[in-house]
This record gives structure tokens, C-alpha cells and sequence, in this order.
């Protein structure tokens, strides 16, 4: 199979999302220009031209509203926020009425089938206002479907998955991702909704990670299996609806438990997994469950700081150490540097 | 703002526009006689609280609903805010639906999900209303963004109080409805209050809501929200204009609330001071159901025992309608996740 | 001691606190309407007038922003939502500003104490948008002080400590519970930020229960208690900053745990406590945790769904029997019925 | 809006207002200097990357901060927006705090935790910066109703770019400030573009900002922001305008990014089409800063050589606070959860 880079596959999923179905429309701050959202709206740029894909002032409630009123006249409409922080100004249209649509209307009004595309920022001090991961809020909500892909396969596929979905669905990108290579199928495959990847199988500890933290687990896995562990990694794909199946499945094989997330630990979805595990697989359960998240702060921006606020593999990695009784000595050596550089 | 002289405005229309035909302005009074018939009696039925659902009366203000939606064409569509009421059923909403909804039984248009201020009537060309302020503003832009993308003639109508325009969705849905110059027509319902906030705590001195609109560059016009025909004829004329691509445009009714915000009572029964008596019944005597008989009486369209007649059969419709909705199935709680996702 | 209505206790907590901080003033929607906020503040309008009490237009975000910019200069805003679903529309704000303010600006530029009152709705069909309760996404980003005053006491001493607070609080009170009764010390005694209240001691379930469901839970308790069940009952009071000492000893004690909140369970407040448990109290568990939320749907209207939406003092009580292995018949019968009927 | 000729709008400031005294003519001109001179080598180091924080450079848009700052009484305060330096250093901020805030350092103002967007000099009246479009203009009016409260006769200005005017809590701001009279001067910078957005995606035809705060009761202006003397008249004016009770002002000061939007490059540098170098050269010929120069000596005022000499002054101080930034501390992990509560 052929590599692609994520922001490829994010472009080729919409492509052929919008080459199948002439309801999909594009709009949000920037989506029109020649650097097309980091590239992933280039393609389509070209292909459908400002009929199809074009710019919006910045006014991100109003303009989720909008494309809810579109979607109930039959359109798919894809905005897109530059930053997934910008969001919270769109929380009221987003959580009160789109992600409540169908079930406020009894389904007699209809569906609303808008796709927000959302990026999620990291590194070169982008701040506390600009490096949030708001997919816990979204999922506590009932109505909105919550998607993070971690690998270029399921950018595509999870593209795909949302501009076929029934309703409103988020689709939360990490920007550190975009650059990161991997195989992607040619053909327009969906990745199933609600269903999550075995990214490895592994037998002594269960890693659960989104996003980016999934990018992270992968390298940690690898330096895990050096030192004789064998990590199963877990990819959740969709926050909401989550695969509990197979996240219960692995604890009840590893009978141990380790989430990263791309966020706070806080009523986050860190704390969710653990949850489920301490509620439905206790009894396989061997040791307690480990929750790795950010800093318990805002994010801030000096270097030195922004290393001691996120976690990396050797986060990962050393807590599987120490849960399986390993010399919990540091595994720093094996991060990768952050070579992220802009733009924004 | 001349709130004592709101009928200038009308004369002013009159001169204007064209009177709309007999047939026009007798469908227009049976419009309004349903719709207050229809509020009436369920406002006095909420009293025994079997209707388990905040509820806001539109009684007083039913001209703006009436009006506008006789001058909407059938594909066009209508958004609402939580005094919704008026506009489900001048759209064509059923008084089952509506009856039932309150009664939150499966008959509703929502089936008891949505309670009263989350209507639908969406055969009717009444997608939504919903309960938070200037939500479905930017709603029916993004429909009319819909119609203008497909090049369909269709116009999406959104009714909405004057305290929306407190709220910044409103602006941002202005600005970019009017840079596309989209088939949207908004319709404030300016009754003076917000629950019981006058208009000087939330306006500064002076201000005509029309003058903002057109710094957005959309037309506007305030008419008397009390008079059917002013408000049809305003409606038509703008809806037309719309319709052949001249953009977004504003209508400010001036209107009044009898009942109290929410709730069956008049604010003067349960000793409310934030507005007096004597200033309710200023407005009724400038009732819209009222004025609007009257006028067909005054211009021989018909005599006040066709009138009698009209409120009698409507009043019999409610009555039926209204029996249907409390012998109607409760949800089952079998169905309480259907339509999550 | 005397007892007070929660709506009173609420009262007399913001008018101690304006009798000797001139600096506070209160706005909001209705704030200074005769009925007071379901009379919370009719009593601070009287003694203080339109000059510290006024009302505002339907601007949440912005209003929130002011509330910053006064604080910034030394003022205590007090701005009060109805309902406090409509707080998503000041997400922004809130989110993005008041909470790190001072983070971002090292404390350089001073703190922002303002303190946002939002009432949570429940029962005669106020619905999905009038009903939900935000302390989740509100506690998942650092930086504010997230409160949540089941009883009167509380409702007077959290009000009286997020008057004397150095950043930015959110008080979520329960409109359910405004007419409840309980006891109230006279004097101004703040209740400790980050303290839980141990409602009653107990020996064999822990429950920790949020707001309207402690009330319910201390129902519950009672009913277990004639069962010959003896459940430790822990009020966190606040959400964040979260007294885990005192929930984990009260775990440790007990060895079993059932968290009930008044809002869903993704992401939520239960799965924080439950995760906490599975993470550091995970030895001493005897049982699976147990999560009591809403139904994970958006809130219904018609009473048979709303019956069916909400948990209960039943739903806690059952649980509580069969984690130990009692019959776990249906405890229905225990139920109040809710006489709820407005005003909203 | 006639583009073409801004300086027409400054002939008729001129006219109507007196002109600033030498002293004060002198001042506007150093601080110009200070501010140019400290962002153009700061644009120029951050090329190096070492400076990790996206960076909003003002270079062009100078007068405006420098005008409004210099008009503003000790007391006042002012608020900024993401492309904040301008303001900041303007109001007196120090090119320490700035530069090793840029750098990530412990004497950054925001000691490394804000970074370019998160800036502060409280003791100079530079409350804050912030990242979030719009934010600072509800603060700022907040600030106003805090001074208005205590009958202090101070003033909260507030600086952003047109795009905030997209944003809603703009207008929900406008009129709150308006209803309460409050002491707060809005000050748009209108330079024509939001990241490479034009106006006419952003704004409906024929539209003037002006008009908009107008229909809101709040007086307002368009002035050329690139001649400082005009930004400083009208502020001046504005300001005492605002502390005699007159309520709320809006400027907008017509003017023009030099640089690209985040970050130090050129957009023809880097290949951008979405404006064109010609139009950035006739931008530059109306220079603010050589502008304010060419005053000076015309009338006058100082010779070429004292320019060229305070030009000397202001880059050493520039180079040593720099070189002071890079020498300064990084901020101990260990202070990481700091003024978190
Ligand atoms: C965002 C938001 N803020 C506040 C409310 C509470 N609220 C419900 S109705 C209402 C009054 C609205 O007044 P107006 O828009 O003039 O309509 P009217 O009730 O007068 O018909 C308010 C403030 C709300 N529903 N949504
Ligand atoms: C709410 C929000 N939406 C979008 C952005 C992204 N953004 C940052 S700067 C900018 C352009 C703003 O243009 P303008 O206000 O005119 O200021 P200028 O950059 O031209 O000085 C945008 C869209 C943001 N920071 N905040
Ligand atoms: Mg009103
Ligand atoms: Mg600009």
C-alpha cells in the first residue's frame, strides 16, 4: 500500500467525499487559501473551486448555526477551525442545538449532517489558547459523534466516515500529526464509526491513546519490546461512541491498564477509560490503572516548560516499567525531538 | 421610537402597497382566529398544569406570525425562537401536534421530546424553533446559504424577539447573510420587554433596531406588528424583493405580550409591576384579531355573524384537536434513547 | 441552629459577603427582578440597590468578558446565569480568559475574581437545552474554581468563599434545591475551597454524590441504613480543586465505591472519582465501581422519559444492595415524587 | 471608503483640531522610532528561531499605538489584541519584557508563560493582550464600567483589528458600553486584511464601520492611522470627549500590515499572491514613521541630523535589552504549576 502523509490523507478523503456526494461544501477561516488548512484543503480547492470551498469571516458560532441550517435543507457542510480552541465561541450551536437535533424534533425535523473539522495545536509556544484538546467536552454531550485520528489511514477513512454520517460529527486533527507518514488505502473505505484500532497486539499491559498519544505509544511500544514488554496499543479512533468492546477485551487479556490523552485528567477521557476498566473488567484488573495527561495547568509556552507540561513516550513507556515492576529508571532518552516549526 | 402611534406606520404602508384581495384578508382573520383561539384556550388549560412544560404564550402578538407566513410561498421555510407557538401554526402546524407536544404525549410534533418551545411542523415548511435566544437566526441563514447554492427561488423566514438582538449570533448572521446576499427574511417581534426587562436596560436611548440593520447594509422596516395587512403586505413586498436576489431583509413589528413571559397568568393577576395594567390594555385595544375583523366588516368582506360563525367552527376544531392530544399514548420509556444519534 | 431554605442560605451568603466588600456588585439577566433569582437575590437588592444589583441585556459571552475587565481592576463581579446552560454561549471567556489569566500573564497582571452563579434546571419538562449541568467541561481546563453546594450550609459558605476567592469560581446551584431546608450558622463562615463534606460515616459503601444527587443520596442512605446497610456519604462540594484525600480514605475504609452526578457519564465528574479509586485506592477495592448518571441521551420532556432519564434515591440504594450482594429488588418505592412546578 | 487618498481624512483632522504642541510632537516621533526600531529587529532575530512563539509583527501600523498611547493619561488602560506589540511598547512597556518574553525567559513579562500574544505591563497601564479575537474588547469595556462606578475619571482604550468587528461579542460589547455611557475608546486597526482574507469576504459592499457603532449611539470616526499627529488629535479629542461623560468612542484608523501576518517574512518574500508587492509599496511610501519625520524637519522642528542621531540612541538601547533577553534565566520546570489558582 501506498505511504501518505496524514494531511494527504485528510485532503484524499475529502476529495472523493465531495467527488461522490455534490452536497459537501467547505467554508471556515482560511479554507480557500493556496496553503489549504496545512495542505489538506489544496486539492479540493482546485478540483471544486469557490463554489465548494470558501472563505468565511471569523464568526464561528454564527457560522455553526449556518451549517446546521444547510444541513437541514440537505447539505453537508465541513467547517473548519484553524485552532479547536476558536470552538468554545461555537459551543451553544454545536452542543445545544446540533448535537440535540434529532432527538429534540423526535427525528420529525430531520438531520443535521455537519462535520466540524477541528486542529489541535502543540509546540514552538503556541500557548494556552491555542493548544487545547476539546474532546471531553464534546463527547459528554450526548448527539455529537467525536473523531481523533492518530494514523494518515484513519484521517482519510474517519473523513470519509463523517461526510457519510447521519448527523454531527467533530473531527478533531492534530497539528503535530500532519507531517507523519503512514499507508493509506486508495479506494474511499470508511473507517468504521465506533470502532477502535488494535494498533499492536500485546500481552503484559494495555495502552490506550489518542491522537497524538497514540503517535507517542507506537515509539514507546517499540522500546518496550526492546526491554522484553509486550504493550497491546489501542487506538480509540472515536471518542464518542467508544469502542468499550475491544478497550475491555485487552484489560481482561493484560489485566493492565495505561491512557494517554491529548488532554487535561480531569473529568477528561483519560479518566473516562479508567472508569470503564474500574467498573466493567475489576476482576482482571492486576495493578491500578495509570492516567497520563497533561500538566495539570494551562499550557504554557517557554520551552523548557512546554517539555515539563507534555507527556511523550518516555512518559508512556516508564509508567509500563513501573507497573510491571521493572526498574522504573528514566527512559527520556528515547523521545524524538520536537521539530515543529510552523505554520500555524 | 413612537410607540403611541404605531398605526402611522401602517397608514404609511397603506399608501405604499397594495391592499391584498378579499380572499387574502379573509384567509388572514381565519389565520389569527385559529391561532389565538388556539392559544387561548391552551393557555387556560395550562392552568390545571397537566402541560408539564414552560411555555410562552404568543397571545397579542399573533399579526407578525399571521401575516408573514400567509406571504410565504409553500417551499419557503420558517425558524422560530421559544415564543413559538404562533408561527407553528400559522405555518400550518397542527393543533394535535402542538396540544400534544404540551401534553408530552406521542401525538406531539416532537413526541414529547421537545416540549413547547421545541416545535416542528416540518411538512409545513416550519423546521424548528428552539429555546436558546438567537440560535435559529444564523439557522435560517445557513438554509437560505442552501437555497442560493442550489439557485432554488425559496426564501428561509426566521422570527425571533428583539432581545436576539442583544446577543452577537445575531450580528455575525447579519454580516454574512448580507456579504452573500442570501434569501433570508429576519422578523423581530419588538414587544418591549425581555421577560420583564424594558427596552431601556438593553438599548441604548434612541435606538432603532432598523438603522443597525442597514449599517449591515439589509434593508429594514419597523411596521405595526399589530395590523395583519401592514404586516402581509410588508412581508409580501419584502419577500418578493428577496426572492429576486436582493438580499437579506429586516422587518421590526412592533407588537405587545398580554400573558405573562411564561405561563398562562397576566402579570397584573399574580402582582407583577414591570409594566401596569393600563398599559395592557392599551394594546388590547389595539387587539390584531380584533382590528383585523373589524376591517373585513368595515370594507363589507364580511358581516360579524360570519365572524361568529368562523370563531365557532375553529373553536370546535381546537376542542377536538385538543381531546385527541389528551387521549393520546404517553412515550414509551422503551423509546427514551431513539434518535441520540 | 437555625434552619434556612437554600435560596435564603444563598442569600444571606451574598449579603454578608457585599456588607463587607464594597467591591462586589452582581448583574446578570433578572437579577434584580422582584423575584431575586427564585429569591436569592431579592434581599442584597433591597440593602443594596440598583447601583451593585442591575440588570443586564442576553449577552453571555460578553458580560462574562466585562466581569473580567472589572475584576482586572479590582472589582468582585458577581454575574448570574438562570439556567446555566447558557453558559456555553461565555465558554470563551470563561475558558480561554478567566481561567488563565493568571497563568499567561505569570501573575503579572494581577487575578481576575469573578464569580459566576448558574443555576442547574431539572424536572416539568424543562428540556434538553434548560437542564444540563456544565461542572465537567467547566473542572476538565486548570484554572477555575469549580463549586457545587448540595445544602444550605453550603450554599451560604461556598458562596461566602467565592467571594473571598483570588480567581475565577463557578458556583452551580441546583433549582431543585432551592427550596430545601437545612441547617445555617448565622456568622459569615466560609466553607473550606477543596474540602469534601463527610455527610454521614458509614462502614461499608462509599458513595460520592454531586449536588441534587447528595440530597438524594442521603435518602438513599436512609433506606440502606434499614436494610442494615451503612454507607459513608461524601459531598465533594467542590469539583476543582477535588479533596481526594478525603474521598480515597473514605474508599480505602470502605472498599466499595458508587459515584452519583447530575449530569451524563463520558467524561463526566463519576468517571474522575472512579478513575481516581482504580488509580490509588485500587488495592483496597472489594467491588466493581459504580457510575449512577443521567441516561445518555439528551434530556426529554414528558414525564415517563424524564422518569426514565433521572436517576434517583432508588437508583443508589439498589446499587448500593447489590454491590453487596443483597437482593437487589427495585428500591422504587423509596422515591419522592417531584413537585416541581416552577417557576424556571 | 476611498483607500486611495486616507490622507484627505487627515487634512480635514487638521483642520478641525489644533495641532500638538512641539514637545509632544518630538515625543510622538521617539516612541515611533522606539517602536519600528524594536520590532524590525526583533523580526529580524526571529528568523534565527530561537524566538519559539508565534509572532503578530505591527511594522507599518506604529501611529496608531504610538498616537492613542501619547494621548492617554497616566491612569488609563489599555487592552490589545493578538498583534499586541505595538500597543505595548508604546504604552511603555519595556523592550526587556518584550524581547525575553519572545525568548522564553524569566524577565519575559509574562515570564515565558504567555509568549508574543500574552503580554503585560500593568504598572505602565498595558493590562493585557490576548490571542482569542475580540476577548479584550468585553474587557476592556468592563474596565470601563469599574472606573464609572467609582466615579473616577479614568479611561480603558482598547486596541484590534477589523476582524474582531466580525466577531459577535464586538456588538454585544458596543451596546452594553453604550447603554452605560462607559469610559471606553474603541480602537479598530483597519489594515485591510484578516491573515489573507480581504475585506470584501469579511464585510458586505459599501460597508463602513463608522456607521455601525453609529447605529449602536456610539460616536465614531475613520482617521488616517498612518499620520500620527491625526491618530493623536483624534484621540486626544476623543478622549476628553470620553472623560467629560460623553460616553463610549470608536476609531478606525485606516492602515497596513508590512509583513506577513504571523511571522517575520515578507509575502512576496515567501511567494504569497493574496496582496500584491505594489500595493505594500504604496503602503510604505506612506511610512508612519518617515511621515512623522519629514514633519518634524519641515516644520522645523529638528534638523535631519537630530533624527538620525535619536534613530542611534533608541538602537543601542534596543541592542543591550536584547542582548540582556538572551542573556536572561529560562524559567525552572519546577515553577511549572505557578499561578495556576
Ligand atoms: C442565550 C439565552 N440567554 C437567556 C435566555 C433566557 N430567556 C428566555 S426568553 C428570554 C426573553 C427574550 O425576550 P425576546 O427575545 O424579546 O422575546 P419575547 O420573550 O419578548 O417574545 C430570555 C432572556 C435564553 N433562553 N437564551
Ligand atoms: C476567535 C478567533 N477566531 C480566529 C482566530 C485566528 N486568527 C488569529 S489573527 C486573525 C486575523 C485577525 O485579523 P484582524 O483582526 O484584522 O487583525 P490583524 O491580524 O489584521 O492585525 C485570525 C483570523 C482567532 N485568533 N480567534
Ligand atoms: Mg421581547
Ligand atoms: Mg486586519
Amino acid at each position: 500500500m501506498r505511504e501518505l502523509k496524514y494531511s494527504q490523507a485528510l485532503s484524499e478523503g475529502l476529495v472523493q467525499a465531495m467527488d461522490r456526494d455534490p452536497g459537501i461544501f467547505v467554508t471556515g477561516i482560511a479554507v480557500d487559501y493556496p496553503s489549504g488548512i496545512f495542505g489538506s484543503t489544496i486539492e479540493a480547492n482546485q478540483r471544486f473551486g469557490p463554489e465548494r470551498i470558501f472563505d468565511a469571516p471569523a464568526m464561528e458560532n454564527a457560522l455553526t448555526g449556518i451549517a446546521i441550517g444547510a444541513a437541514a435543507m440537505g447539505k453537508r457542510p465541513v467547517i473548519v477551525h484553524p485552532r479547536n480552541d476558536f470552538m468554545f465561541l461555537a459551543f451553544d450551536q454545536l452542543i445545544n442545538l446540533a448535537a440535540k437535533w434529532k432527538y429534540m424534533y423526535a427525528g420529525n425535523a430531520g438531520t443535521v449532517p455537519i462535520v466540524v473539522r477541528a486542529v489541535i495545536g502543540k509546540g514552538w509556544g503556541q500557548g494556552a489558547t491555542h493548544s487545547q484538546s476539546l474532546h471531553a467536552p464534546l463527547a459528554h454531550f450526548p448527539g455529537l459523534t467525536v473523531m481523533m485520528p492518530a494514523f494518515p489511514m484513519d484521517a482519510k477513512g474517519l473523513t470519509l466516515a463523517a461526510l457519510q454520517s447521519d448527523g454531527p460529527v467533530v473531527i478533531l486533527e492534530h497539528r503535530a500529526l500532519y507531517d507523519t507518514l503512514g499507508d493509506v488505502p486508495e479506494d474511499a473505505e470508511p473507517t468504521p464509526v465506533g470502532q477502535a484500532r488494535v494498533v499492536r497486539e500485546g500481552t503484559d499491559v494495555t495502552i490506550v491513546a489518542t491522537s497524538f498519544m497514540a503517535y507517542e505509544s507506537v515509539h514507546a511500544a517499540d522500546e518496550l519490546e526492546k526491554k522484553g514488554i509486550s504493550a497491546e496499543l489501542i487506538d480509540p479512533r472515536t471518542i464518542r461512541p467508544l469502542d468499550t468492546a475491544t478497550i475491555l477485551a485487552s484489560v481482561r487479556k493484560t489485566g493492565r491498564l495505561i491512557i494517554a490523552d491529548t488532554s487535561w485528567e480531569m473529568c477528561g477521557f483519560a479518566s473516562e477509560v479508567a472508569a470503564l476498566a474500574a467498573e466493567q473488567a475489576f476482576e482482571s484488573l492486576k495493578a491500578p490503572v495509570r492516567r497520563i495527561c497533561f500538566a495539570d495547568c494551562p499550557a504554557p509556552v517557554s520551552q523548557p516548560l512546554e517539555a515539563a507540561f507534555y507527556p511523550t513516550a518516555s512518559t508512556i513507556a516508564a509508567a509500563a516499567m513501573v507497573m510491571l515492576g521493572r526498574d522504573g529508571g528514566s527512559m527520556d532518552g528515547i523521545d524524538r525531538e520536537d521539530g515543529f516549526k510552523g505554520p500555524y | 421610537m413612537d410607540l403611541a402611534q404605531p398605526a402611522t406606520v401602517a397608514q404609511h404602508q397603506r399608501s405604499t402597497m397594495s391592499q391584498p384581495d378579499a380572499d387574502t384578508r379573509i384567509r388572514l382573520y381565519k389565520s389569527l382566529l385559529r391561532v389565538r383561539n388556539c392559544e387561548e384556550t391552551l393557555a387556560e388549560l395550562y392552568r390545571e398544569q397537566e402541560m408539564r412544560t414552560p411555555t410562552h404564550f404568543g397571545v397579542g402578538q399573533e399579526a407578525v406570525a399571521v401575516g408573514v407566513s400567509e406571504a410565504m410561498a409553500p417551499d419557503d421555510v420558517a425558524y422560530s425562537h421559544h415564543r413559538c407557538h404562533n408561527h407553528y401554526l400559522a405555518k400550518g402546524g397542527s393543533i394535535l401536534g402542538l396540544a400534544a407536544e404540551l401534553y408530552g404525549r406521542l401525538d406531539g410534533c416532537s413526541e414529547g421530546r421537545g416540549g413547547s418551545v421545541h416545535l416542528t411542523a416540518r411538512d409545513q415548511g416550519f423546521i424548528v424553533s428552539s429555546a436558546i435566544l438567537g440560535q435559529t437566526v444564523a439557522v435560517a441563514v445557513g438554509s437560505a446559504l442552501a437555497f442560493k447554492m442550489d439557485g432554488e427561488s425559496r426564501v428561509a423566514v426566521t422570527f425571533f424577539g428583539e432581545a436576539a438582538c442583544e446577543e452577537g449570533v445575531f450580528y455575525e448572521s447579519l454580516n454574512y447573510a448580507s456579504i452573500h446576499a442570501l434569501p433570508v427574511l429576519f422578523v423581530c417581534e419588538n414587544n418591549l420587554y425581555s421577560t420583564e426587562s424594558p427596552l431601556d436596560v438593553r438599548q441604548p436611548q434612541g435606538t432603532d433596531l432598523c438603522e443597525r440593520t442597514k449599517a449591515f447594509k439589509v434593508e429594514s422596516e419597523r411596521i405595526d406588528g399589530n395590523d395583519v395587512v401592514a404586516v402581509h403586505q410588508a412581508a409580501a413586498q419584502s419577500l418578493a424583493l428577496i426572492r429576486d436576489g436582493g438580499g437579506p431583509r429586516f422587518l421590526e413589528c412592533m407588537t405587545y405580550r398580554w400573558r405573562e413571559h411564561v405561563g398562562p397568568n397576566f402579570d397584573h393577576e399574580v402582582g407583577r409591576t414591570y409594566r401596569d395594567k393600563a398599559e395592557l390594555e392599551s394594546w388590547m385595544k389595539k387587539c390584531p384579531v380584533l382590528r383585523a375583523g373589524r376591517g373585513l366588516v368595515e370594507d363589507g368582506l364580511a358581516t360579524d355573524t360570519e365572524l361568529e360563525t368562523w370563531d365557532g367552527e375553529i373553536k370546535t376544531v381546537i376542542a377536538k384537536a385538543i381531546a385527541d392530544a389528551r387521549a393520546s399514548d404517553w412515550p414509551d420509556p422503551k423509546t427514551l434513547f431513539d434518535n441520540v444519534e
